[in-house]
């Protein structure tokens, strides 16, 4: 008989049970069932992996010990947005989605889990109203797959080839939809207005013709700037049966236009904002809607919780199994997507967080943002050398600063800054060469006004 | 020894309801949130900027051009925090997660214990409070963290390189299916675009290589061994096959015996194999992918390796590839150097990316705990356990009347498939029917099948080392008496469920598109027809 | 718009129960701990040392003298980690807590939200890992929210200094008790040994000084005013008097209209007042201990100051008291020399101490938080809240047959006592009865009376400012409906509760010393009798 | 109408529906309602307080920034014990402690509240496993306040007025005692034996008499031995009709004998070591035990779950109500106690942790503090000028150092200590005066071999 080894994470490991249940299953060994795996496939050889299981305390002070190493945007004054903010995760958020029943839950059916369908139905209607759309997902996985998802729906809906892309769009969603639209679709840039970043609209009708499925715009912008042509170009989209997708961030939607709004089909965008701490990009989910119409409902490529009644009248319910057809787990060999598992929890929190906030609450937090925003290219515009905004349209909560006028490139005034406790915004010289030393800024609520008066008086000492 | 609710075994439920079970789910009634709404209720959550920077700016907002100003308030609902709080406490307990009870029955999706120490680390500010974008130096803890992981799952799967970008299991099939799409192209073989799978892996194999522009061939399993045979693969693998995308074990339970010829046969036509082992759990330390001809894999982090299902997510995908494929890896993919860690975004031949940043990290962080807390003998003793439960499991419920297993000749390793098509003739009571009343005894309902559905009636539990013996026989236990009802009164079935949270759900609106409603706005519109 | 379950107007709960409230709690019918043990199981939660201190020091308990060895294991549970998990998460679902749903039940209690910011703060590790013996200088920003929420509750009460100390209302009026004593023999008045309270204050205000070693003499409420009235406390107050402890307002809701003269009356004969305000919700900003000759009084920050409740504490008693009575005080006392905060343990007549260190310093800081939040503004509006609550509550409630109030001549503030003699006498449902039923309704039982129960049948709600108009109406509506029952069918009373986890306790054998269990091992010895 | 003022704390302070309920009410203005306070005794001045209410995220900037200014024992190298230690908190406690219902529910019904009962319930039947007492309350306040219950009981058991206690009792349970015994009893310390720090049992036999009540020990010491005379402490008490009241450390039960073993008739302890953080000394609860006599069991201050039977044969159910006569709420002028609220939460942390570890769990966790002690003290004896330890007897996880070998106090030591990041042990000198210049150090399973030779490098260094 084998030594019994007791793992608190296996019941049964305790003494006595194994003899007791391989007897049941008619058994000697577990070897026994194994031979199940042909003997060349069974793996005989040493690994390098650590042998004895470690103890709960030994585990944490251990891993402490290793994420001890890091520095944080608690401790450094971070100015780091481009696809991941620093906005207040409010208590509740981290209450519910800590909750074991939601933390652990997964697949179970519509009546054993009603409480997470009811949920998730949930934060698709605020999500609907927020954006001004009839149909919304459970959330997919990330701000950038939402966007991949939409040109699929894009696509297929038209039968277009072709989308249009903002030339100033996040370098992460175009690496991502570069993959997604392969081999389906062919992306082209639009030019943009160097001195404003808006889309060109010019260029725009340039290319636009009857092979585009879709024209994509970002607002805010990936640069931080608002594009207030939305309605312009859904209109010119429109007029060659292309559709248009916005990318928003939600917590902008208190004070612009909702995608529904303006005449978006598909909308699409990051809800870390709704709740989630950065967790180095960790912690992310992907927002898609469409408009009400039978001609996208079905081309929706992710778990869509609807409502519906039961046996006893008067009682509404919800379920997953909504056009369960159009899901990748019915259409298999002819699936134009991939989304299973995705970023329930994060809806859960985004539910939390529009339900908490209220729509004034959005608006009052957008508000701030721009504030805090616009005071800071206010200040920071004084310091000679810096030019920001670089572009004239009005911003959210992120814009660009250009360094060019100092003899200094991003990469050593960050390497200064940071010397100062402060990280500096994302160095935008890789992939938008054509606007030379600049970075791009983000600022939250959660700066205070002395961090960017800190920022500015660093600034001015370094450049 | 059954723990059916044993102190109940004189209780008379006729009193207080028709039909018992020792259980009953809590009924708050608990009304959509917009019907909670109270007028002008808010909360302060977000203060207003500083005086200093208000006066300085003004209403900035005016700046907004009005073409792009919102111009209707959306009807969010308005609460107050605790009411917010408690609609959300009630959902939640109106949801059966793994700790709340038996989660046997959803096989395919290895239910397991997520430590809470874990759950807990990955709220430490030194990783939820990290940016991606800061300089690798002040990240160094968490990328150790990453790249030790990297490096266990090498050595489980005999993969050379892992990445984690892709968010859960159909994504990293994804992955691998755009990197044997850049692969392929990069040696000039274009023209091999037919990928292969079966019937009885995760649907996500076809569907992904689907997305990438495959076209995808299904072959079904042999009736008679579970597996799909040399003989099926040998008749459709040409110079157009780009390669093999398979679930090992299958969802049937039925470990492929000949993957390893598979795997030359796929070779020898230049195409690649890729292994889905989301569902690794029976086999870790027992056989690698890589040892047996993948070129591509993947694991599920939120299945095997512990962390948990979020209600949907976040999950987390890990692909490993041999090194010969690393140059098609998405970026950034991670390095040492010897003393410092690095996301090198160099890579020439790369398809970029298919997801945001470095992926669930923070699930990284609870699989490598939960690896740290295992060691390798607690995960070989994990994968044994897997078995001997899920044997036991199968012992029992064949015990069963009406219960019978697919594929008996086959051993079965982490999970098997039952199915109820006696149970169907001889009652009318078939799998879809006793899913409904299951969940009435306190136990989770289960996993049917993926579709195609091959075995009619088919019901497929999975009992991870999780499950205690006690959860065994409490499953097959619920089993029995639902098995006792369609023999005896099938009406109980057909109307359940009856302890649960709600009633039995009319799915029907929800399959026509005309009728389809997800969002409140549309409900308060047209209602439900 | 009463709440109670609107989905379901429609509902034929008789098809499936024959009493349906629209309210059902979850029943796991979940063993004690003990019966879900296996031999066996255990959990490596805290390491051996390691190998390098154990080959030095060998097996040290060898070391223990035999005679001081354990005899016998304890034989406690054995379960693994996710049972543990399971077994409390369900006992959690199976507790209705404040955010579970409508807790105005609880008179008395003061029943509020307490903000989950504030639990989160309080596990932060600057305070969850300091150590109370740390030097001062190492937790200046602990000290400086102790001192902060001092300066706070010395203007909120009109008293000079406070302790934080007691862990509890009783524990505080008990320390209060002992200044009191400390004082009178610091003046040579060791005669001074009566205290004077009333029948209508909370029962500590009888029980702290008794067990202080005074002599209680204890007041019954006027039948007509509900206040104790001058001419009884006249006809009690001496030179024995100490001094005089009371709640204001009282258990009944009655505000003592007379307090003021009390004072002078209990100073005049060299005695102190010590009121308690545990239940001082309905008139923050109104009225101050201090101004009306309070020499003694304390706080619940368990209730009106939000912290929550933790199934029954830990909760945080603040004790004011007047510059005279400071040197008594238990030490340390919080200093700030206007630039360090301290810890004085340097008072000659100090009382030494009650209870260990300086308190529930985690509820200190959940306090701090709560009233940084609602500011001087937010505190004004919450009594105003916590009136007008109650005072809709009286309303409503006395609409319902057999419902009536104690001293209707008196207006009520934070709470009231009702009773329901006249449902009594024509149905024989009394207070007690409806208490078994009004969970069924998915609501918090509700506080009775303390003893002596002056007003037979009481029932004592309180409504905070944590209650909506639409937990008040459902209050009442679950109140109604008893009602109806009660004149209808009070046989459901009667056997109540259907609807809860568990069915009508026993608590017969609980009161009888000789059949009382109050631990397993008993019960496994005796079992019930 | 007053211009309305929402608090995110008050549903009702919507707009509009104060005018709605105050119409329900009767009244016009809540003033009015106010009156009820006579005129005199109104409040109207003005108060020194914060008067805006504060947005949630704010508070949580400021709370924090007030708590950085601490210095924790997770960054110090910290050998304090004396009443609080430093243990591991496993996650389970933690998360169960944190669960909503736990945390905010109160007085419910033994029906509405069931779950919290039943794990009182199995707290109180753990930890009468653990002390091998018949009968155990829910958690008194603190260890300290525990011992006061005793002594209150120990008298009105027996009418005797004489406490005995030990020598070496903890100067925090000695201040709460002095004042739990007033007007009642008397205190007498008992000699101990200055080489080995136990009871001097000859003085305690000339000490004993038909006055007292009971003799308390402590075990370990509060000076960390291992009291080992229990047993004839136990036998000499009884013989003159007086009790043993035991206060011990619950993780030393693993190892050292129960209080119920050794024929204690009262047990009492402090429980923050099963699983609560220390928290600045602020989460604590007392244990409170005693045999199942009936000469004992009404006269237990607190509150008792009991267990019992319902209406449905078969079912277990638990109340709260058990003995409510006994109980303050009944015995009012004539109380002799005063526990209400008290720390139920931490019964419940401590019902998780003692079924997580399981007796052997228990016991290897007193096995790890023990070896790291001893090997704390084998190398720190080495060290000349130092004593330790001070006391011969075989020790648990707390010690005593005799500085006196060296030209520093303790004071002083613990200053340079600190300067290296240690805090050094409490300072004995004005506790103890005749241990000279003494510190009491506490090593646990938290402490790293490194940690531990750390101290005694730095200790070399500064001496
Ligand atoms: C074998 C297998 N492959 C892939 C998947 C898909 O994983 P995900 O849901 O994370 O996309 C699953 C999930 O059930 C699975 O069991
Ligand atoms: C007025 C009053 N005083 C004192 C107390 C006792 O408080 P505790 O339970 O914290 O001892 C209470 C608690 O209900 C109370 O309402």
């Amino acid at each position: 008989m084998k030594k019994p080894f007791v793992h608190r994470f296996i019941p049964n490991s305790a003494p006595g049970v194994r003899e007791e249940m391989l007897k049941v299953t008619g058994y000697n060994t577990v070897d026994e069932i194994y031979e199940e795996i042909p003997e060349a496939l069974r793996f005989k050889g040493e690994l390098k992996l650590p042998k004895e299981p470690v103890s709960e305390m030994e585990v944490d002070r251990r891993i402490k010990h290793t994420l001890s190493k890091n520095r944080t945007t608690q401790e450094l004054l971070s100015f780091l947005g481009a696809g991941c903010w620093l906005h207040y995760v409010p208590a509740l958020c981290v209450e519910i989605t800590s909750r074991s029943e939601f933390m652990t839950a997964y697949a179970g059916g519509d009546m054993a889990d009603h409480g997470r369908y009811q949920a998730m139905f949930e934060y698709q209607s605020m999500m609907g109203d927020l954006l001004a759309m009839d149909v919304v997902s459970a959330p997919v996985y990330d701000g950038t797959t939402a966007v991949g998802d939409a040109v699929h729906i894009a696509s297929r809906a038209t039968g277009g080839r072709e989308i249009l892309i903002p030339g100033t769009i996040s370098p992460n969603t175009l690496a991502t939809i570069k993959n997604y639209s392969d081999p389906w679709l062919e992306l082209r840039k639009v030019d943009y207005d160097p001195k404003t970043g808006l889309m060109d609209l010019e260029d725009l009708k340039r290319k636009l013709s009857s092979k585009v499925a879709s024209v994509i715009i970002e607002n805010p912008g990936y640069l931080g700037f608002i594009e207030e042509q939305c309605e312009e170009i859904a209109h010119l989209a429109h007029e060659v049966g292309a559709l248009l997708i916005a990318s928003v961030n939600p917590v902008s939607l208190g004070l612009l236009a909702a995608p529904g709004e303006y005449g978006a089909d598909i909308a699409c965008g990051e809800g870390q904002p709704l709740g989630m701490t950065q967790s180095c990009g960790g912690a992310t989910m992907g927002i898609l809607a469409v408009n009400d119409s039978d001609r996208f409902l079905e081309l929706m490529p992710s778990f869509m919780v609807g409502i519906t009644n039961t046996s006893v009248p008067g009682e509404l319910a919800f379920s997953w199994h909504t056009l369960w057809e159009r899901m990748l787990y019915s259409t298999r060999d002819h699936a134009r997507s991939f989304t299973g598992t995705s970023s329930w929890l994060w809806g859960i929190s985004a539910a939390v967080y529009m339900a908490l906030l209220g729509f004034e609450g959005i608006k009052q937090l957008g508000k701030t943002n721009m504030q805090k925003t616009h005071y800071a290219i206010d200040i920071l515009s004084r310091i000679p050398g810096i030019k920001t905004p670089l572009f004239s349209s009005t911003h959210f909560n992120e814009f660009v600063i250009n360094f060019d006028g100092t003899d200094k490139n991003v990469a050593a005034i960050n390497k200064a800054l940071f010397e100062e406790g402060i990280l500096g915004g994302k160095d935008l010289s890789l992939d938008f060469p054509n606007l030379g030393q600049s970075a791009l800024y983000c600022v939250t609520e959660m700066h205070q006004k002395e961090d960017i008066d800190r920022l500015a008086d660093v600034l001015r000492k370094i450049i | 020894m059954t723990k059916i609710n044993p102190a109940n075994k004189k209780y008379k439920y006729q009193e207080y309801a028709d039909i018992d079970t020792g259980y009953q789910a809590v009924r708050w009634h608990e009304p959509v949130i917009y019907d909670l709404s109270r007028k002008g209720s808010c909360n302060e959550i977000i203060p207003e900027a500083e005086e200093e920077i208000q006066v300085k700016v003004g209403d900035v907002t005016e700046k907004i051009p009005k073409k792009i100003r919102r111009k209707r308030p959306a009807s969010l609902p308005e609460l107050s925090e605790s009411e917010v709080m408690r609609h959300y406490l009630r959902l939640s307990q109106q949801t059966f997660g793994y700790d709340s009870g038996v989660n046997i029955g959803l096989g395919t999706c290895t239910m397991k214990y997520s430590p809470k120490l874990n759950d807990q680390l990955a709220k430490n500010p030194s990783i939820a409070y990290v940016h991606p974008l800061q300089p690798e130096e002040t990240f160094q803890g968490l990328l150790e963290i990453m790249y030790e992981l990297r490096n266990w799952l090498c050595e489980l799967s005999g993969m050379d390189e892992f990445s984690f970008q892709p968010r859960g299991g159909g994504h990293s099939v994804y992955t691998n299916a755009c990197i044997m799409r850049a692969y392929h192209r990069a040696n000039g073989n274009s023209h091999k675009n037919e990928v292969i799978t079966c019937a009885v892996s995760h649907p996500c194999n076809a569907g992904c290589p689907s997305t990438a522009g495959f076209k995808v061939i299904e072959l079904h399993p042999n009736k008679d061994t579970g597996d799909i045979g040399l003989d099926q693969l040998e008749a459709v693998v040409s110079d157009r096959t780009a390669g093999l995308f398979l679930t090992a074990p299958y969802d049937t339970g039925v470990f492929d015996s000949q993957l390893g010829e598979y795997a030359k046969l796929i070779h020898s036509f230049g195409g690649l194999v890729s292994l889905d082992q989301a569902n690794f759990n029976g086999v870790m330390t027992r056989m690698r992918a890589g040892d047996i001809g993948s070129d591509l894999m993947h694991f599920n982090l939120h299945k095997t390796f512990s962390t948990p299902h979020g209600s949907g997510g976040p999950g987390s995908g890990a692909i490993g590839v041999k090194k010969e494929l690393r140059e098609y890896l998405p970026v950034p993919v991670l390095e040492f150097d010897g003393s410092q860690y690095h996301l090198n975004y160099n890579l020439p031949r790369t398809i970029g990316k298919t997801g945001v940043f470095y992926g669930v990290v923070i699930n990284v962080l609870k699989a490598y705990a939960w690896i740290m807390s295992m060691g390798e003998q607690g995960l070989r003793e994990a994968s044994e356990w897997a078995v001997i439960n899920n044997n036991y499991l199968i012992k029992k419920m064949l015990e069963v009347r009406g219960v019978e297993i697919a594929w008996p000749n086959r051993r079965k390793l982490q999970e098997a498939r039952f199915h109820l098509q006696k149970m169907k003739e001889e009652t009318g009571i078939g799998s879809a029917e006793v899913n409904l009343r299951i969940a009435d005894f306190g136990v989770q309902t289960y996993f049917e099948s993926h579709e195609p559905v091959i075995i009619p009636e088919p019901v497929t539990p999975e009992a991870s080392e999780g499950a205690s013996k006690e959860d065994l026989d409490r499953f097959v236990e619920a089993f029995r008496r639902i098995s006792e009802e369609a023999y005896t009164n099938p009406e109980i079935i057909r109307t359940a469920p009856h302890r649960c949270a709600i009633h039995q759900t009319n799915i029907e609106p929800l399959l026509d598109p005309k009728k389809t409603i997800v969002t409140w706005r549309v409900y308060k519109k047209r209602g439900l027809t």
